[in-house]
């Protein structure tokens, strides 16, 4: 099954790059736009039978090593194959 | 000689690049403030190594975006020299006007070490044909994303049309590291169409005095400079 | 303003009086409960309600708590920190301002500290590091100096710990993200591991930077009704109580409570350096102060104070990064990149143009007042209204308890020495993670920018960078150079003996250097201090390392306190890191300490009768069996005074190629790494005694890697020369042998040893150990 | 309206560090999943009418800044404000 993980930063985490990047792109002309944030986004498949499994293994994944969740938060999407 | 050296918000390696310019010149290179849109008429301008504008998004990006980068397309137009070290280069190659692209070194790590770089056949370039090919220069690197990919077609066209300006070499007995950063082909700098836009990874900046361990950095430099004057 | 604040001070009193006694009385028990959970005790929250005359509200009562936190009052240490010695000839400022300052010559100054970050590394690795450096420039570039270098001193839990390489691969990147992005170099530090660090790992970083003498930035306020100013970053819910964190002890779930962690932005960083040197070219700064620990409280708190002033503050034009922060958060936010600043009255506008050049934030938030109060306003209220003077002057001063235990037990080496062979000794040292080369980590930091470097990780035993701007005609230039030194295991055994070994370290590694050692920073890394021995532990440190300080003339002008490193009552080995910088007239008499083909090694400060070692608390010990006992090998500070003159006298004349001090595992390993980089080879000369019949392993063993102090191999071409000023200086000597292309260490009847292999371990030890397989 | 980003290297680009994080997880004993990819995700709000004029201004965004386009693909998605 595919899986989507989308990787934040927590809430009030100071967030420099969002930062640098808004102001290049007010810089270049952009206006109406607020609240930039920066995240990752992984995607791999897992092959197990069911969801739950793969649920599993794939917040096992962001626990042990793609998420730092002292300052990150993350969420799993699961996209089951027809 | 007029020279100029941009500075960035984050370039930090803009002085160390003046005092370089300046000793071989003897005249104190113009400072190019990002946001300015007015250049003088110049013979040479070096975009020097850093974190322009923190690296963040991409190495260079932020930085490709500046003001400066239109004066600097106006001042290559008219056949200027314009050299990137470091920094430089990955801005170059964000503003396309020098192909390719610097990706995250293999090992993952910022690397800062002496490297080995031979002079390549080239094109006919200020940079590079005051030197005979197969010439080394002993100049550090310092840096996250200097690996150097593109497709192999693009590769193969910058070596064949004589663009790739130097490589990294084995030095002494290394022989597993001495790339320092996995770049294809070891490649450690290009150079545009016209051979007057080089984009390079080490900093000779840093190698002009003896006490810093060499002065190949000043030999490249001032090389590359009398063949401007020429 | 005056009229002001008086009716300010009113309004808080008449609010107190409408609180009537039931009222009172329910707040005064919820704010002790407050005050205990911000790490307050009871006595310390009576003090502060007898000392401002009133029940504190939460924001007074949180400035309170951060004030008197380990971290900032130093509560614990203060009573023995003064004892140090911080005067000398040449020291502009000692301890008490945010770095230490000393004369240099030719009108320039040198300034710099060191500062843990100890807790919040542990806690995120990247970003307590990242953190750590940024701090510790701030305080070097708030008095005025241009950042020159970096050093780092770290110590992390036994290499097979399962969280020792994740805390060493984040610890260094970020180390190298904050100082490679800023673009001040990374030229040194230490690296040890040993198992009492597996809960609690040490971060010291220390920098070093350069300023006008007459250009020094300080951060007492002056001049009642100037404005206070506030520049940088803007402020976010980041460490809110990271002092009083840095202060408690770790139990295991405290890593759950993870408090919001302070991000680094490094980019900010160097904006806000470029924009406050430019600033400070001009002459419109009258005092300065970056908020560390406590944030706005304690900068506020301390320039206040220093000046014999009052401030206040309209929180409502702080800068915030986040909507709707109280006046509580506001104060204790840890956002990094920020600086508070009084300015002469009128120069906002100038200054404001610099800040906006920059794309810093820029608002004046208040003024200087004549009150001895600090108030402060959040949306038009009075948010905190106490007096300045009990923050500081009232903060508690602890004379605890402490029993300085001293290890006197004097081990042979026939009850140290194991049955193995000289070369699997050697091995087995190169092989271990302390004593491998460090290059791993050193290749991620940014040793060259600036392009001042002469000497960095690796090259020489201390490093060194030329002065920019000291170049003539006749001289590259000055150099300075500095180290960072401590040998836990000699602390822990005899803490007296331990302190002064590691000022004695450090003054050799400046003078292998060529340099003449100048000044100290210290970090003193402790357990709890509230237990005997280990306040007996920092006592002790404390007494050797300014003993140790007087007889060197290396004064101590700045440092740090990290105490309650424990976690579930296990106490880190007592870590006193020093710090210390010293200066080369001409950088061009600087040396390293790698060798060159045909140079005679030459060891002073041992003569050809010395046939033993001491191996009591060594390295041999702790690689051959685990165990360190015993007592530290003993410290003679009249010789160590006389070797380092006697090297100043040799570099000098420029008689020495090199230099390398023997520390950790004695002769042999220091032989070795003088002939690693030019692949050489040795053969070794034996005390006059080897010979006799007595000559026993044991003793072999004993010579070959036992720690006695006081100690430096020199290669050089003189060899006459060299003995000569030896001899006239009352120094000890033994000529080790000449320096040949065999690339063979030839020693005694045993086989050769080849430089060669031994130097495939120290390269390849740490690489292999960071990138094993989990 | 809310725009998410994803913006992901084109194939064929070497991705130094995906083949990293997939070596970690091998390492960590993780087994069954295959085709990692890492991306960027970049989250704003762009006030606009109309959703096309907030497609139009991010498309804009990411071709002059946000994506590299010689080596990223991006995609961007808009939540319609209910
Ligand atoms: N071990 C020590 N030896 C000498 N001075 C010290 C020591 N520890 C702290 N100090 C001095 O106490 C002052 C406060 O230090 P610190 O609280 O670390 O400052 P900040 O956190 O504001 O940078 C500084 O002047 C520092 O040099
Ligand atoms: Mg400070």
């Amino acid at each position: 099954m595919k899986v989507i993980i989308n990787i934040s930063l927590k809430n009030g985490v100071l967030d420099p790059e969002g930062q640098a990047i808004e102001n290049s792109l007010l810089n270049l002309g952009f206006k109406d736009f607020k609240n930039i944030r920066i995240g990752k986004q992984i995607i791999l498949n897992i092959d197990k039978i069911n969801k739950s499994e793969v649920l599993e293994q794939a917040n096992n994944m962001c626990e042990t090593i793609l998420a730092n969740t002292v300052i990150e938060n993350y969420k799993i999407d699961i996209l089951e194959d027809k | 000689m007029r020279t100029a050296v941009t500075i960035f918000p984050g370039s930090n390696c803009d002085r160390d690049m003046i005092i370089a310019l300046k000793k071989i010149t003897g005249k104190t290179p113009i400072k190019l403030w990002h946001k300015e849109t007015e250049v003088p008429n110049l013979d040479l301008i070096v975009i020097p190594g850093g974190f322009s504008f923190g690296d963040y998004l991409r190495c260079g990006a932020l930085a490709a975006r500046s003001p400066i980068i239109k004066s600097i397309k106006n001042h290559i137009s008219r056949g200027g020299a314009v050299l990137g070290v470091c920094n430089g280069f990955q801005i170059l190659i964000e503003a396309k006007l020098l192909p390719g692209s610097l990706i995250k070194n293999q090992k993952l790590l910022f690397t800062c070490k002496e490297t080995l770089l031979e002079i390549q056949n080239t094109l006919e370039s200020p940079f590079c044909s005051g030197f005979k090919v197969g010439t080394t220069l002993e100049i550090p690197v310092a840096h996250n994303e200097g690996n150097f990919f593109a497709s192999k077609e693009v590769i193969e066209k910058l070596e064949g049309e004589g663009r790739i300006a130097f490589k990294y070499k084995q030095i002494k007995n290394n022989k597993n590291n001495y790339n320092p950063n996995g770049s294809l082909n070891d490649i450690a700098g290009i150079l545009s169409k016209n051979g007057r836009v080089l984009g390079m990874m080490p900093h000779p900046e840093r190698v002009i005095n003896k006490f810093q361990g060499g002065i190949d950095g000043l030999k490249f430099l001032s090389t590359s400079i009398e063949q401007l004057i020429d | 303003m005056k009229n002001k604040d008086l009716k300010l001070n009113k309004n808080i009193d008449s609010e107190l009086f409408k609180v009537n006694k039931n009222e009172y009385f329910v707040q005064q028990t919820s704010n002790l409960k407050a005050a205990l959970e911000m790490g307050l005790t009871k006595e310390e929250f009576e003090l502060i309600c007898n000392k401002i005359k009133k029940i504190p509200n939460k924001t007074e009562l949180g400035i309170f708590s951060a004030m008197f936190s380990e971290h900032c009052s130093y509560k614990s240490s203060k009573k023995w920190l003064k004892t140090m010695p911080t005067k000398g000839s040449h020291v502009i400022q000692g301890p008490g301002e945010n770095a230490g300052v000393i004369d240099i010559g030719d009108n320039l100054a040198v300034v710099f500290k060191i500062e843990s970050h100890n807790h919040p590394s542990f806690i995120e690795p990247y970003q307590g590091s990242a953190t750590g450096v940024g701090g510790i420039l701030r305080d070097v570039f708030t008095m005025g100096a241009r950042p020159i270098a970096l050093l780092n001193a770290l110590r992390f839990g036994s290499i097979d710990h399962p969280l020792t390489k994740h805390l060493v691969s984040g610890v260094v990147r970020g180390i190298g993200g904050y100082g490679n992005c800023i673009g001040i170099p990374t030229v040194g530090g230490e690296t040890e591991f040993n198992k009492s660090y597996d809960g609690n790992i040490l971060v010291n970083a220390m920098a070093v930077g350069l300023a006008k003498k007459d250009r020094i930035f300080y951060s007492a306020a002056t001049g009642s009704g100037n404005p206070v100013v506030y520049v940088g970053a803007k402020t976010g819910r980041d460490g809110i109580h990271g002092a009083t964190m840095a202060s408690a002890e770790f139990t295991e779930n405290s890593s759950e409570k993870r408090p919001t962690v302070q991000v680094g932005d490094p980019f900010t960083g160097k904006l806000l350096l470029e924009a406050c040197l430019e600033l400070m070219s001009t002459d419109i700064v009258l005092s300065i102060q970056d908020m560390g620990a406590a944030g706005l409280t304690s900068s506020s708190v301390e320039m206040a104070s220093k000046g014999g002033l009052g401030m206040f503050l309209n929180l409502d034009l702080v800068p915030t990064r986040e909507e709707k922060m109280t006046s509580y958060e506001i104060m204790l936010s840890e956002s990094q990149e920020r600086m508070l600043m009084v300015l002469k009255p009128g120069s906002e506008n100038q200054a404001k143009a610099i800040f906006q050049k920059w794309d810093l934030d820029f608002a004046t938030i208040g003024e200087v007042t004549n009150t001895g109060r600090l108030i402060l306003h959040k949306n038009s209220h009075v948010a905190c209204d106490i007096p300045i003077a009990p923050l500081v002057d009232d903060a508690p001063e602890y004379d605890r308890p402490y029993e300085i235990i001293r290890n006197k037990q004097i081990l042979t080496s026939k009850e140290i020495a194991v049955d193995k062979t000289i070369n699997e000794i050697l091995t087995n040292f190169f092989q271990n993670a302390n004593m491998a080369s460090k290059r791993w980590l050193w290749e991620q930091y940014d040793s060259s920018v600036m392009a001042d470097t002469v000497l960095s990780n690796g090259n020489g035993d201390a490093s060194v960078v030329r002065i920019h701007g000291t170049e003539s005609k006749n001289s590259l230039g000055k150099g300075i150079s500095m180290t960072t030194d401590c040998t836990p295991r000699y602390v822990k055994s005899d803490p007296i003996i331990g302190g002064m070994q590691a000022v004695c370290e450090a003054a050799r590694n400046i003078v292998s250097t060529g340099a003449k050692p100048s000044a100290i920073t210290n970090n003193l890394n402790f357990g709890n201090p509230e237990k005997p021995n280990i306040m007996g532990e920092i006592v002790g440190s404390i007494q050797g390392i300014s003993e140790a300080s007087i007889f060197l003339n290396t004064p101590i002008v700045s440092g740090n306190v990290s105490l309650y490193n424990e976690t579930n009552g296990v106490s880190i080995l007592p870590t006193p890191v020093i710090g210390m910088v010293g200066l080369l007239e001409e950088v061009e008499k600087c040396i390293g300490l790698n060798a060159e083909i045909d140079c005679t090694l030459i060891l002073l400060g041992q003569n050809e009768k010395i046939d033993d070692g001491w191996l009591g608390c060594s390295l041999y010990q702790e690689i051959t069996s685990q165990d360190v006992i015993g007592a530290p090998p003993p410290i003679n500070l009249e010789n160590e005074k006389k070797l380092i003159d006697l090297m100043l006298k040799l570099t000098d004349s420029n008689m020495i190629i090199s230099a390398h001090d023997l520390s950790d595992g004695g002769l042999l390993p220091a032989i070795c790494e003088m002939l690693f980089f030019n692949n050489l080879g040795i053969n070794i000369n034996l005390p006059i005694n080897s010979t006799s019949q007595n000559w026993s392993n044991h003793m072999l063993h004993g010579w070959c890697f036992g720690e006695d102090q006081g100690r430096i191999i020199v290669a050089t071409k003189n060899p006459e020369k060299v003995i000569l000023s030896a001899k006239s200086n009352l120094v000890d000597f033994f000529v080790l042998g000449d320096t040949n292309m065999t690339g063979n260490l030839n020693l005694y009847n045993l086989a050769p040893i080849s430089i060669n292999d031994i130097s495939h371990y120290n390269e390849e030890t740490l690489p292999l150990l960071m990138n094993e397989d989990k």
